[in-house]
C-alpha cells in the first residue's frame, strides 16, 4: 500500500468538528506542514488533544488565533494569551488535564484498555466527577481513555511503510498519539525506502500509520 | 544576596549526588547554578529526557519544559510523554523543585491556579508532586503586598494535597511533618529571629529544638 | 489434500493484502504458506515485533513467540512485550488465527487448558481472541475419538467469551453470528454434504441460503 | 555512582525467599551468567516474575529443575515438563495471567499507577476474585500492579550509567522490569562508556538500572 500522499489528500481527510489529536510540546515535534496547511483549509469546530497551545504564532496555537477550534484538551494553554483569552470570553472550551495523565490517557486508548488508576490529582478539583478508588490505603482517581478521528504527527525520519524515528525533544506525545486515532497521518522530515531503518532503531512501528507527507522543514 | 539567590542556594544544599531531579520554570531552574563541589545531580525534563545542560549550540529540536533552548549531558537519555510520566509517577524521580502560590500547614500546595485571573494549565506540576520522593517549594516568603503565603488553609485550588515536604523561602527552612501534623521550623535565615519568621507565618509554626541558622 | 493443508488453504483466502496478522503455534502457522499471489501479510509475533518472515540464517536473538528461529521482512519494527500487547488488545492486529479445544454456538473458545491434564498456561492467546479484529479458529471437526469439538456450550475453561468470527475445519466453514445468535454453515469441503458436518456438530448449525463449496 | 558490579556482588543482592523478576522469552533475552549464577548461589524460596519457564536446560528452566521456586507467576510454563510436574505435585505454586496483562501489569507497577482495566479473561476464570467495571457498555477486569525486589535483565549494549540498548526479539519484558522492581541488575553483553551511546537511541535510561554486570556471552 502506498502511503506517501501529497499535503492535499492528507487534508481530505479532516472535516470540520473532527477530533484531532496533534504531537508536539510547545511547537517542538508539531508537524509543521500539516498545520499550516489546515489553517489554509480553514476547517472549523475541531476538537484539539495536545499538550500545550503553544505560543500564538507558533504550532497549534495559531489554529486558536484562527478561531478553528471549539474545545482544547490540554495540559496547559502555553504561552498562548489567545487561547486564555477565548477560554475566559466563553469562545472555547478548554479542558485542563495534568500532563501525566493525559500522556497515559491516550496510551490507554491506543491500547485497548478500559480506564487506569492514577494518584496524580486527588484532593484536587481534578477529582471532580471522578470515580476515586481506595486500594491497600492509597487513593487513585479512575481516568479514561482518549482516542481521536485524526492524529496529525511528526517524525524525524518515516521509511514508506511508516515506521517512524523521532529526534530529541520532539518525540513527546508522538509516538503515543500514533495508536490512538482512527487515521494518523505523520509529517516526516526524511522519507526513505522500506529496509533503510533497522528493525531495532524503530520506535513506532508503521502498522499504525495511515498517511505520510513530505515535510517543508522548518517549524510551524 | 536576593530572596532568589537565598532559596536556590539553600534549596540546591538538599540534593545528593547522583539524585535525579526535576526543577519546575523560574527560581526553580536557578538552583543547579548552586550545586556544592563534587555533587552532580541528573536533570529530568518532562517533554521527554533526563541529562539536561545549559544550552551550547540552539538546536530547534532540543527544549526544556518551558520551551527554552537546552543541552544534553553524556548520558542523557530521550523518551516519550508516557514514559517521561513513568518517571515521574513511579517514584523514579528522588526530588522535584516547585515554585508555589500557597502551601498550608498539611502539606498542601496550590500553584497552579488563580481562578479568573490566571489558568494556564497544571501542566506536570500534578504527577510530580504525586510521584516525586521529595517535594521542595521554593518561594518568597510573603506575597508582594506582605500577606502569608504559608498558611493554616490554602483557599487557591490544590495543586496537591498533602504533598509537600519541605519549603525554603528568604527567611528559613520548613519542614512539613507528614500525615498533616503540622510544620517545623528548621532554620533561619542570617539576620532572621524565629519570632520575624512566625509573624510572617499565617500556620502554626514550630519551632525545631535543633534551629539552627540557614546554610548557604 | 490432508486435513491440516484444506484447512490452512481455506484461511489464507480470508486474508487480505496488507492485514497485520498474528498466526499461532502449530496449523495456524501453515496458513502463511498458502497465500494468494499479490496477497502480502505482515506478521505480528507477540514475543515483540511485526515483520516475521522464515528463517533464513539462524540469529539466536530472534524467535516466534513458539522459541523457534525466525527470519525478518524489510519494514519490520522490534518493540517490548508492552507495546505487543497495545498492538494486539488496541485493535491494530487485523486477525488472528489460532487452534482451538473446542468453540460452542455462543462464539465462546477452549483451546487453552484441560484441568489435570494439560495446563501449560494461556500465553497471549487471551489478549489475542479479545483484541484482534477478526478471530479464525482452525481445527479438525472432531476429536481423534469422533466426538464433537463444535458444541452447544464449551465445558473446557474459556480462552474468551463471545470472541470467535469464524471456525475453518477440514468439512467447512463456519460462520459465528454476533450476540451469541448461533453458527451459519457457509461452505462445506468438496465431497461433504452439510448433513455430514451437522452429525458431526453439536451445536445447532444453520445453513446458509448461499451455501457454497469450500473455495481451496 | 560507579554501577559495573562483579557477578559475586550482584548475588550478594539477592536472598532466599525475595521476589525476583527475570526477562526473556522461552530463554531469548534472559539474563545467562546472572541466571546460572542464582543456580550455583542456590537461593531458595524464590518468587519468579516471567513470561515462562523456558524449558529445563534453559534459562529460568534450571531454576525450576534445581527446586529453587517456591512460586512462579508467569504467561505460561513453556515447554518445561518440570514446571507442569511441580506444579500437580503441589511443590510449586503456578499463577497464570494472559500475557498482555503480564505486561501491562508489571508496567503498571513500575509507572505508580494503581491498576488499569483491561477486556482481556472476562467471562474465564482469570476473573475469578476481581473486579468487573461496565464502561460504555464494554466489561473489564481490575488489574493490579506487580512489582520485584529485584529484576534480573539482559541488554545488548550498556553505557556505565546503565542506559540499555537491547536486540531483536531479546528485548520482550526487559524494558518494562527495568521500571518496576526495588533493585535492578542488568546483564549486558557490551559495555561502553557513557556518552558512546546517543541520547536518541537509549531504549532504558540508566535511571531506572541499580547495577551493571558484563556478560559472559553465550546463551543460559
Amino acid at each position: 500500500m502506498e502511503k506517501v500522499i501529497s499535503i492535499e489528500k492528507a487534508l481530505d481527510k479532516i472535516n470540520d468538528g473532527a477530533t484531532i489529536m496533534i504531537g508536539g510540546f510547545l511547537g517542538v515535534g508539531n508537524p509543521p506542514t500539516l498545520v499550516d496547511a489546515l489553517i489554509k483549509k480553514n476547517v472549523k469546530n475541531l476538537t484539539l488533544i495536545a499538550n500545550d497551545t503553544a505560543r500564538p504564532d507558533l504550532g497549534i496555537g495559531k489554529l486558536v488565533v484562527n478561531k478553528q477550534l471549539k474545545k482544547a484538551i490540554v495540559s496547559h494553554i502555553g504561552t498562548n494569551a489567545e487561547t486564555g483569552r477565548q477560554m475566559i470570553a466563553g469562545e472555547l472550551s478548554v479542558d485542563l488535564i495534568p500532563q501525566g495523565t493525559l500522556a497515559e490517557r491516550i496510551r490507554c486508548g491506543g491500547a485497548g484498555l478500559g480506564g487506569f488508576l492514577t494518584p496524580t490529582g486527588v484532593g484536587t478539583i481534578v477529582e471532580d466527577g471522578k470515580q476515586r478508588l481506595v486500594l491497600s490505603g492509597k487513593s487513585y482517581l479512575l481516568e479514561m481513555p482518549l482516542r481521536a478521528d485524526i492524529a496529525l504527527l511528526y517524525a524525524q525520519k518515516a521509511d514508506k511503510f511508516g515506521n517512524l524515528v523521532f529526534r530529541r525533544s520532539s518525540r513527546n506525545f508522538n509516538p503515543i498519539m500514533a495508536f490512538a486515532a482512527d487515521v494518523v497521518i505523520v509529517e516526516a522530515k526524511e522519507i526513505v525506502e522500506i529496509g533503510q531503518i533497522d528493525p531495532d532503531e524503530v520506535m513506532v512501528t508503521g502498522v499504525v500509520v495511515d498517511w505520510l507527507v513530505q515535510g517543508k522543514g522548518g517549524n510551524a | 544576596m536576593d530572596s532568589k539567590e537565598i532559596i536556590a542556594r539553600r534549596i540546591a544544599l538538599e540534593l545528593k549526588d547522583g539524585n535525579v531531579v526535576n526543577l519546575g520554570i523560574g527560581l526553580p531552574t536557578m538552583v543547579s547554578n548552586y550545586l556544592p563541589k563534587g555533587v552532580n545531580i541528573l536533570l529530568q525534563s518532562e517533554n521527554g529526557f533526563v541529562g539536561l545542560a545549559p544550552v551550547k549550540d540552539v538546536d530547534p529540536d532540543l527544549v526544556n519544559a518551558g520551551g527554552q533552548p537546552v543541552g544534553l549531558v553524556p548520558g542523557a537519555a530521550m523518551f516519550d510523554s508516557c514514559t517521561s510520566f513513568m518517571l515521574i509517577r513511579g517514584g523514579h524521580v528522588d526530588a522535584t523543585v516547585l515554585g508555589g502560590l500557597q502551601v498550608d500547614s498539611k502539606g498542601n500546595l496550590a500553584n497552579w491556579m488563580v481562578p479568573g485571573k490566571m489558568v494556564p494549565g497544571m501542566g506536570g506540576a500534578m504527577d510530580l508532586v504525586s510521584g516525586a520522593k521529595k517535594v521542595i517549594i521554593g518561594m518568597e516568603h510573603t506575597a508582594k503586598d506582605g500577606t502569608p503565603k504559608i498558611l493554616v488553609n490554602c483557599d487557591l485550588p490544590l495543586t496537591g494535597k498533602g504533598v509537600v515536604n519541605m519549603i525554603v523561602t528568604e527567611l528559613g527552612v520548613i519542614r512539613v511533618i507528614p500525615e498533616g501534623l503540622g510544620l517545623i521550623l528548621e532554620e533561619t535565615a542570617p539576620g532572621v529571629t524565629p519570632e520575624e519568621v512566625i509573624a510572617k507565618t499565617q500556620a502554626k509554626l514550630t519551632i525545631s529544638p535543633n534551629l539552627t541558622t540557614m546554610k548557604l
